[in-house]
Formats: C-alpha cells, sequence, structure tokens
C-alpha cells in the first residue's frame, strides 16, 4: 500500500532491464451500474495489476435539469424539486432552500419573521433527517466493506425516524414540509411522543452501532490509513462536511456561521483524531458521522426540551411571493456539507438563476486525488466514506 | 477585512482591469475583465492579509432578456409543451453571459463576490483550475450548461451532459431537445384531448 | 398554515372515481393457486391434472429474481421494499442480483435520463428470457415533474424498454412496490388470483362512524 | 508476534460481539407485516393520490395554476350563468404528491385522501376523469347570496 509502482517504470521499454516482466495497464469501466457505487456514478479507472493509477469521474447519468426548472418554477413550487436533490436528507435540502429565499428577502428590505415555534421545529425535524440521513451512509459503508448487518439495523433506526415524518407531513422521502416563512404543519401529539421516544432509545441504538461495527477489527483493518486526506487538500478541493472535518478541521456552519437558531443550543464539533490510523483517513469520516448523530441527538434533547407552546408555524408572507430585484449566496450545513443557493432575482415571482451549490459534487471531485495508488477494494471503502449522492452531484 | 477595503486593494494592485464595486447590496460584488481573472485569482489567494483559500460557489449566469427595471417580466424559457412536443426558438439571445465567483477565507472568514461578464458572441475567460483545484469540476460544469471556454482549464469537457449533445441548455434561448441519438426526448401527452 | 386537508373516512375508501373501483374490484391473491398447492404436497387419494404450462408460470412468478437498479429517489424505497419491515423475499422476489445476467425483473427506480436510457436498454437486452420490467416511479412512468423542462430525461421508461407494470407515487411507497409485484406475478400466471378479502378491510369498516 | 496473536484475538472478540448482538435479536418480535392482509395505519396527514369531490368544486382552476409539474386539467364551457366544468382529469404520469394544489382551494374539494397502492398494466389508465356528463360548478354559500343581492 505504502509504495506504489509508479507504471511509467513499467510500460515503458527502459525499464524492461530493471523488472523483466512487462505489464500493460487495464482500463476498467466502474458503474453506472454497480452496487457500491451509490447510485449511477461511473468511474473510468486505468489499473496497473491491483493498483489504481488514475480514477476519472464521468457524472450526469442522473442530471435532471434542476437548475433549468427554477427558472420556470415559482419560488414556492421549486421547493419540490429540492426535495428531490439530495434524497437522503430532502428536510435539509428544503430547510436550505427557503433559508437562502428568506435570506435575499430580508436582505433586499423584505421583513421576514419566523415564529419562535417554527424556528424549534425545523431544527428538530432538520436534525432528525441528519441522523436518517448519516444512518443510511453508516449502513452502505458496512455493506461496502461487506458488513451486511449493519444496514439492517439502520434501516430500522431509520423507518422509525421516517414514522414520525410520515405523521408530521404525510410522506416518507419527498417532504416539501419547509415552506418560505416557515414551515407547513406543526408537529401533532403522537408524533411530539415518538421524538420523545426516539430520544430516550437512540443511544443504546448508537453503543450498538458502535459494537457492530466502528471497533469491529476487520473493518478497522479496512478503513484505517486509507484514502488519506489531509487538510490543505481537502480545503483546496472545496470539501466540507464530514469530508473536511474528519480530516481535522474545526469547521461547521452551524457554529462558525449560524443560522436559524443554533446558537442556542450547546453541542460539539467532531473532528477526525486520527484513533485508530491517520488523521483523515477512512475510519476518521465514517466515525466523525457516527458522534455527529449523536451531537444530532443532543441538539433536538435540547430543542424538545426548550420547545414553546404550540402557535403559529408560518410568518405572515404574502401569497404571490415576489422577491425585490437583487442577488444573494446563502448556505447551511447539511448532512452531506456546505450546501447553497445563490439566487438572482429581478423583481418577480420567478427567479431569474438559482445555481445550487451541492456539498457531494465537490466531495466528490478528491477522487481523483485520493485514489491514485490505491487497491481496488480499497477504492470502493473511499467512495463509501465520501457518502455520495448522485441525485445532488448531477441535480 | 471589509469588501470595501478588499475592492480598494484590488483597485490599488490591478488598476485597469477592476471594472466596478456594487456597494449599495448586501453582498457587494466586483467585476473585473475576463482575461484578468487567473493574475487576480492568484492574489486573492496568496495575498496574507487576504488568504482566500475556499472557493465556494463558481456559477455561471446568462444574462439575456433580465428585467432592467425590475417587475420580473424576464424573458420566459422555453419548455415542451403539454402534449410533449416542442416550439422553435426565433429570436437567439444577444446578453451577455456571466461567471460569478463567490469566495471566502478561512483564516480571516470575510468573503468575496467576483463577478466576470463576458460577451455572448466570444464567451472565453481565463482560468482559474490552478488556484483552487476545485474550481476545474465547476468550470467543466458552467461549459458544459453555458458554453463558456476557460482557458487554461486542463480537460474541459462536458461535464453532466454527453459529448455530443447540441448547445448550451442553461441559455435562455436554449430549445428543448426532439432526441438525442436514438433516445427520444418529447413526451407523451396522455391527458391532452384532441380537438376535434 | 391550517392543518393539511383530508378526505374523511367515508370518502377515503373509493376516491378516485368508478376506474380504479372496478379495477381493484378483484383484489390479487398471491398464493398459489389451491390446484398447484395439492401438486406441491401431492396425496395418493387424488390426482391434479395440471397443464405443464402452468406450472412452469407457477414455477415463474413465484422466484422472481429482480436486478438492483436503482437510479434516483425510488432506489431508497426499493431498498426499503427490500428490507425487514416490508420483506420483498416473502413474495419470492428477494435475491436481488448485482448482474443482468441472472435476474429476469428489472425495477427501474428513478429518472431515465438520455445518457442512462442506452444503458437502460442494454442492461435489458442482456437479460435473459423471459423477463419483465416494473417502472416504479412517476419519473420512470411518463416523466413526472421532469415532464416540462427535463431537457435531458426520457419522458417516461416505456419509450425504451418494453414495460409491463406502472407503479404510481413520488416515490411509491414499497407497499405499493409489493402491489405492483403481486400484479405481475398475475400477468405471468395468466389470470387474475382468487379474491380474498383482507383482513383489514373489516377492521377499517367497523372504524367508520354511522 | 505478540501483535499476530493480539490481531487474531481482537477480529474474534469483535466479530462474536457483533454476533451477540445477531443472537439478541433473533429472540425478539419480528417487525415483518404482512402486506395485503396487514396494513400499515397511515397516520392522518397522508398524503396518497389526489381527489376531487367534484359536487363541491368551483372550478376556479387555482388547484392547476398552483400545481408545480401541470398535472391537472380543467375545461369549461360557456359563460356566466351557463358555465359548465366539461373535464377535471388528473395526470398521474406527471403528479408527485406534493399537496401544493390542495392549499388554495376555496372550498377544500380538492384534497390528499388515503388510497395508495393502485399498479396499472396501461400507462393510459393513470389519467383519471372525475367528471363525465358537464356539471354546474359549485358556488359558495356566501357568494351565492353576494350574487343574489347583485341582482
Amino acid at each position: 500500500m505504502t509504495d506504489v509502482r509508479p507504471h511509467q517504470d513499467i510500460a515503458t521499454p527502459a525499464g524492461d532491464i530493471a523488472k523483466p516482466i512487462k505489464s500493460e495497464l487495464l482500463h476498467i469501466n466502474m458503474g453506472p451500474q454497480h452496487p457500491s457505487t451509490h447510485g449511477v456514478l461511473r468511474l473510468f479507472i486505468t489499473t496497473d495489476g491491483e493498483m489504481v493509477t488514475k480514477v476519472v469521474p464521468y457524472l450526469g447519468y442522473l442530471h435532471r435539469c434542476a437548475e433549468k426548472i427554477a427558472e420556470g418554477n415559482t419560488y414556492h413550487q421549486y421547493i419540490i424539486y429540492t426535495d428531490r436533490m439530495d434524497y437522503l436528507a430532502a428536510m435539509n435540502c428544503n430547510w436550505t432552500y427557503c433559508l437562502a429565499v428568506e435570506n435575499t428577502l430580508r436582505s433586499l428590505g423584505v421583513e421576514v419573521e419566523i415564529p419562535e415555534y417554527a424556528e424549534y421545529v425545523r431544527v428538530i425535524i432538520g436534525e432528525l433527517n441528519r441522523i436518517a440521513s448519516h444512518l443510511i451512509a453508516f449502513g452502505t459503508y458496512g455493506l461496502d466493506i461487506g458488513a451486511m448487518t449493519p444496514f439492517f439495523h439502520a434501516l430500522r433506526e431509520r423507518e422509525a425516524i421516517l414514522n414520525i415524518f410520515e405523521k408530521v407531513c404525510g410522506a416518507r422521502l419527498m417532504y416539501s414540509y419547509y415552506d418560505v416563512g416557515g414551515v407547513k404543519w406543526d408537529i401533532p401529539d403522537d408524533a411530539m411522543d415518538e421524538i420523545k421516544l426516539f430520544i430516550d432509545l437512540f443511544p443504546a441504538k448508537l453503543d450498538e452501532y458502535n459494537e457492530l461495527l466502528t471497533g469491529n477489527k476487520i473493518f478497522v483493518e479496512r478503513t484505517a490509513n486509507v484514502g488519506v486526506l489531509d487538510a490543505a487538500t481537502c480545503i483546496d478541493y472545496g470539501c466540507t462536511g464530514p469530508v473536511l472535518r474528519g480530516s481535522g478541521v474545526k469547521h461547521d456552519l452551524r457554529k462558525d456561521d449560524p443560522y436559524s437558531i443554533y446558537d442556542r443550543f450547546d453541542f460539539d464539533i467532531p473532528v477526525g483524531t486520527g484513533t485508530v490510523g491517520t488523521v483523515g483517513d477512512c475510519w476518521d469520516r465514517y466515525h466523525v458521522r457516527m458522534l455527529e448523530m449523536y451531537e444530532s441527538w443532543r441538539i433536538i434533547q435540547q430543542a424538545v426540551d426548550r420547545i414553546p407552546p404550540r402557535g403559529e408555524v408560518m410568518a405572515k408572507m404574502p401569497k404571490n411571493l415576489k422577491v425585490p430585484p437583487g442577488q444573494g449566496y446563502y448556505r447551511a450545513e447539511n448532512p452531506k456539507g456546505e450546501m447553497g443557493f445563490y439566487i438572482i432575482s429581478d423583481g418577480g415571482t420567478v427567479p431569474f438563476r438559482c445555481k445550487t451549490r451541492s456539498p457531494a459534487f465537490h466531495n466528490l471531485h478528491i477522487i481523483e486525488h485520493v485514489g491514485k495508488g490505491q487497491m481496488i477494494s480499497d477504492l470502493c471503502a473511499t467512495i463509501g466514506s465520501l457518502d455520495l449522492v448522485l441525485g445532488e452531484i448531477d441535480r | 477585512m471589509t469588501e470595501q477595503e478588499i475592492y480598494q486593494r484590488l483597485q490599488a494592485r490591478f488598476d485597469d482591469s477592476i471594472l466596478g464595486f456594487e456597494s449599495d447590496i448586501p453582498q457587494p460584488v466586483v467585476s473585473c475583465t475576463p482575461e484578468a481573472v487567473g493574475d487576480i485569482a492568484k492574489y486573492l489567494r496568496d495575498d496574507p492579509a487576504l488568504s482566500f483559500d475556499r472557493l465556494l460557489c463558481l456559477s455561471g449566469v446568462d444574462y439575456e432578456g433580465l428585467d432592467e427595471k425590475g417587475k420580473g417580466k424576464h424573458r420566459e424559457i422555453n419548455r415542451y409543451e403539454e402534449d410533449g412536443t416542442v416550439n422553435p426558438v426565433e429570436d437567439p439571445g444577444t446578453g451577455d453571459l456571466a461567471v460569478v465567483y463567490h469566495l471566502e477565507s478561512f483564516k480571516h472568514h470575510h468573503r468575496l463576490c467576483l463577478s466576470v461578464r463576458v460577451p455572448r458572441e466570444t464567451p472565453k475567460i481565463a482560468s482559474v483550475g490552478h488556484v483552487w483545484i476545485t474550481a476545474q469540476y465547476g468550470e467543466r460544469e458552467t461549459y458544459d450548461f453555458f458554453g463558456i471556454e476557460f482557458e487554461g482549464n486542463p480537460d474541459l469537457r462536458r461535464l453532466f451532459l454527453p459529448e455530443d449533445w447540441v448547445g448550451w441548455p442553461l441559455r435562455k434561448d436554449y430549445e428543448m431537445p426532439v432526441r438525442y441519438n436514438d433516445v427520444p426526448l418529447e413526451g407523451l401527452g396522455l391527458a391532452v384531448r384532441d380537438e376535434q | 398554515m391550517s392543518e393539511p386537508k383530508q378526505t374523511g373516512p367515508e370518502v377515503a375508501f373509493n376516491v378516485v372515481g368508478d376506474q380504479i373501483a372496478d379495477d381493484r374490484e378483484q383484489m390479487l391473491d398471491f398464493r398459489i393457486d389451491e390446484d398447484l398447492a395439492k401438486v406441491a404436497t401431492p396425496r395418493s387419494d387424488h390426482v391434479i391434472v395440471a397443464r405443464v404450462e402452468d406450472l412452469f408460470r407457477w414455477a415463474q412468478l413465484s422466484s422472481i429474481w429482480p436486478m438492483t437498479f436503482g437510479l434516483a429517489c425510488c432506489a431508497i424505497e426499493m431498498m426499503s421494499a427490500a428490507g425487514t419491515r416490508y420483506d420483498m423475499d416473502r413474495f419470492g422476489a428477494g435475491a436481488m442480483r448485482g448482474t443482468p445476467r441472472q435476474a429476469d425483473l428489472m425495477i427501474v427506480s428513478g429518472t431515465v435520463t438520455a445518457k442512462m436510457a442506452t444503458r437502460i436498454k442494454r442492461l435489458y437486452d442482456q437479460m435473459p428470457d423471459p423477463k419483465w420490467v416494473i417502472a416504479m416511479g412517476s419519473c420512470a412512468i411518463g416523466g413526472g415533474p421532469y415532464f416540462k423542462y427535463g431537457y435531458h430525461v426520457v419522458k417516461g421508461v416505456d419509450m425504451m424498454v418494453p414495460v409491463d407494470v406502472y407503479v404510481p407515487g413520488c416515490p411509491p411507497r414499497p407497499e405499493v412496490l409489493l402491489d405492483g409485484l403481486m400484479r405481475l406475478q398475475d400477468k405471468i400466471r395468466g389470470k387474475r388470483g382468487k379474491w380474498r378479502k383482507p383482513k383489514w378491510v373489516d377492521e377499517y369498516i367497523n372504524t367508520i362512524p354511522r | 508476534m505478540v501483535k499476530f496473536v493480539t490481531d487474531i484475538w481482537d477480529t474474534f472478540s469483535t466479530v462474536f460481539k457483533g454476533m451477540g448482538i445477531t443472537a439478541r435479536y433473533m429472540r425478539k418480535k419480528p417487525v415483518t407485516q404482512q402486506f395485503p392482509e396487514e396494513r400499515w395505519a397511515l397516520p392522518d396527514r397522508f398524503r396518497g393520490f389526489v381527489h376531487n369531490d367534484v359536487p363541491r368544486c368551483t372550478s376556479c382552476t387555482l388547484c392547476a395554476k398552483a400545481c408545480p409539474v401541470d398535472c391537472i386539467y380543467i375545461e369549461m364551457e360557456g359563460k356566466g350563468k351557463d358555465r359548465r366544468m366539461t373535464r377535471f382529469a388528473i395526470d398521474y404520469n406527471k403528479c408527485i404528491w406534493c399537496s401544493l394544489c390542495t392549499e388554495p382551494c376555496p372550498t377544500n374539494c380538492i384534497t390528499m385522501s388515503h388510497d395508495y397502492d393502485h399498479s396499472v398494466y396501461l400507462r393510459e389508465k393513470l389519467v383519471y376523469e372525475f367528471v363525465g356528463d358537464p356539471v354546474i360548478p359549485f358556488k359558495p354559500k356566501k357568494a351565492a347570496r353576494e350574487e343574489e343581492a347583485e341582482a
């Protein structure tokens, strides 16, 4: 693993004297229909024996023209399309988009007073969805490595969260629950009870996951010291979220650039420490997600404790939402990293341009750098640790 | 450092290349000429007082048909009709294209928005891929959607769409395709009744 | 904003007009026909005469091997359908294969883009006969939300490959996928299964206030 | 040598730890529901097929305007008192169950029902017609009274 033969030594005739065996580079297409690429990602891999010498991602197999659609739909109508970007954390995508529109409105002089109760509801639901997204990341990462059981455990807890969401907004995957100016409906009593039950039960489950996978020797051997990313490279490639934090950079928009009411909660930002290997390896990225689930659990607990009595959930918004002419880039911390929307308005009900900065798109780019000099099986582990969602990359 | 100070600093260093500064909006915009972007980007990253080490977002914009009066009556984009067919586009656009860079510094926690307008006929701009590596993909994406050529990008190909795709989809005057090779892209308007 | 508007229980039962009520009149029976069940456990005191064709069909419908073909959002619900709560294995369709050569059912779950469409065609061609296709979700059925502006989206997977069963929803609940699977089994069988009133119908009728 | 032995020990111990959890779950109740007989209790807010209660529909076309995917088709003929609604169709090829159409409805006639499992063999069957013969649009009491007062 440590010493990689540069392929020029072997492929060129000059290397023949030193190494009598002549080997050729092998080109492999991984995907778009491949079980461990998390969707329809296609990687064009050049290998030298078992070693990967070059990785080129080919995107666009799920390009769904979201940015074109934004220019044809009103601000309200586009919310449902943000659901379909990061479909594992649709609530957070909704939230980011609504936040961007609200902030654009605010910066252009329109008052948007989001009720206190709605802010708490947003935080609770958003953090629950962060847990759900990380649970899928945890489960599928186990599948990538070869552990089947964690997937079923993760899916079971995810179903519990989806039940809550179904009671809150009536859908299992595509919620369109957040709206510009608040949320659409309040949390009903039975869903609140279920959230409380979930808070009580979840830490025990988290311990169970740690016992199942985190400390498992085979898992550690597969992930420690694999796919090591240093902080400078991560920043250069624009990585955010658990990928950046796994490399030891303490950067979280919930703390650094607090939006909504995150400044009222007490939580930590987990960073990779290199407990079993080097800082920034696959295990660190995985472990950051596990710790983040715990932090999200803490936030939900505090929010449920302090939630004000039920009241209005929507700010007073005009029925035909018009954004005054102007522009703005606003962002929020999604489970995958920093998601942002750059909105240009010229005063109408339809955005003139709405560009999405998707975190997984930037996290994917680093595979070109980190994939070099790895075994193919390690490449699978690295892709899994980046936690890619193709709906968001291709938009 | 505030945007005003950054602008003055840039003004002092790159005199002619900096075209303007919109300061009366919440996220002020510095605009510059397309040829100088590479040098300005390098300066923005390397100058210790600025040290913009993160490129947050690289977006392309098509300013064709923007309503200058602020009434929101910009040019409508084309679409598939309800019966799934395509209407031809009569008037090709004439407005400018633009590339917008959103930058942030980890060290100083300040942000900057850099906007570069390029003419629609010859959309060429210097690449910043060697300054922030993440820009390489952003530039490929912008090339894919708007047809803006980034001079100096090591691998300027279409990113999302297939290599032999025709047209630049996110331009406002883009006509919806009827088919791509042997894949039909028109729809079946099942719910649309015949008039007869 | 007010509570979401919902139908009361009295209208919830036969909502979408008469068309669908006709369709739903005969609930599908996914269990094997009683005659065939006797073949499976033969006794000496009675002999069943069945066509070999029926027997083959019964074998086919009871062991459908789907291909893991997750394209987009619906794939998550397909995973849930294969997961613990819904358990597609009860219908003999739980063996998800990674390769088309071992599969005979393609569940197209998600948006079909122009770039992916040719791959879908190729994968379909690689599957051995007999083979079936389920289009899952609005996008795969007819473009769904991407009909209007989707310049890169194929408006329905049946433009590329023949589809047997359409499963509406965005995304469909896992139950709907199971329902679609039962419909497919029906299609393979060549006739409707026997009507068997499910338990929940009685329970549901009792809850309606009179 | 010591590392070799500890590695093997770690591997076995951690694997058996995981196995222990699996074994614990073997004694618990199964979570699978037998689908066609048993059904998940749907919450009140569940969003199923869109349903239009035609006798209450004012044919104001607000739902069609709110729909982000344009899947609601409303056709009318005549003017004033002779106005008839000849068609109210929903195309489930496009519908995405987003509930945006129910929000602006003045009479709450368009609703999200609790029906959800209707798979079909033909795509054409997913276009649902709610109106057969032309119907007179419903007038809410208040509006009707105002009209009378005007007359």
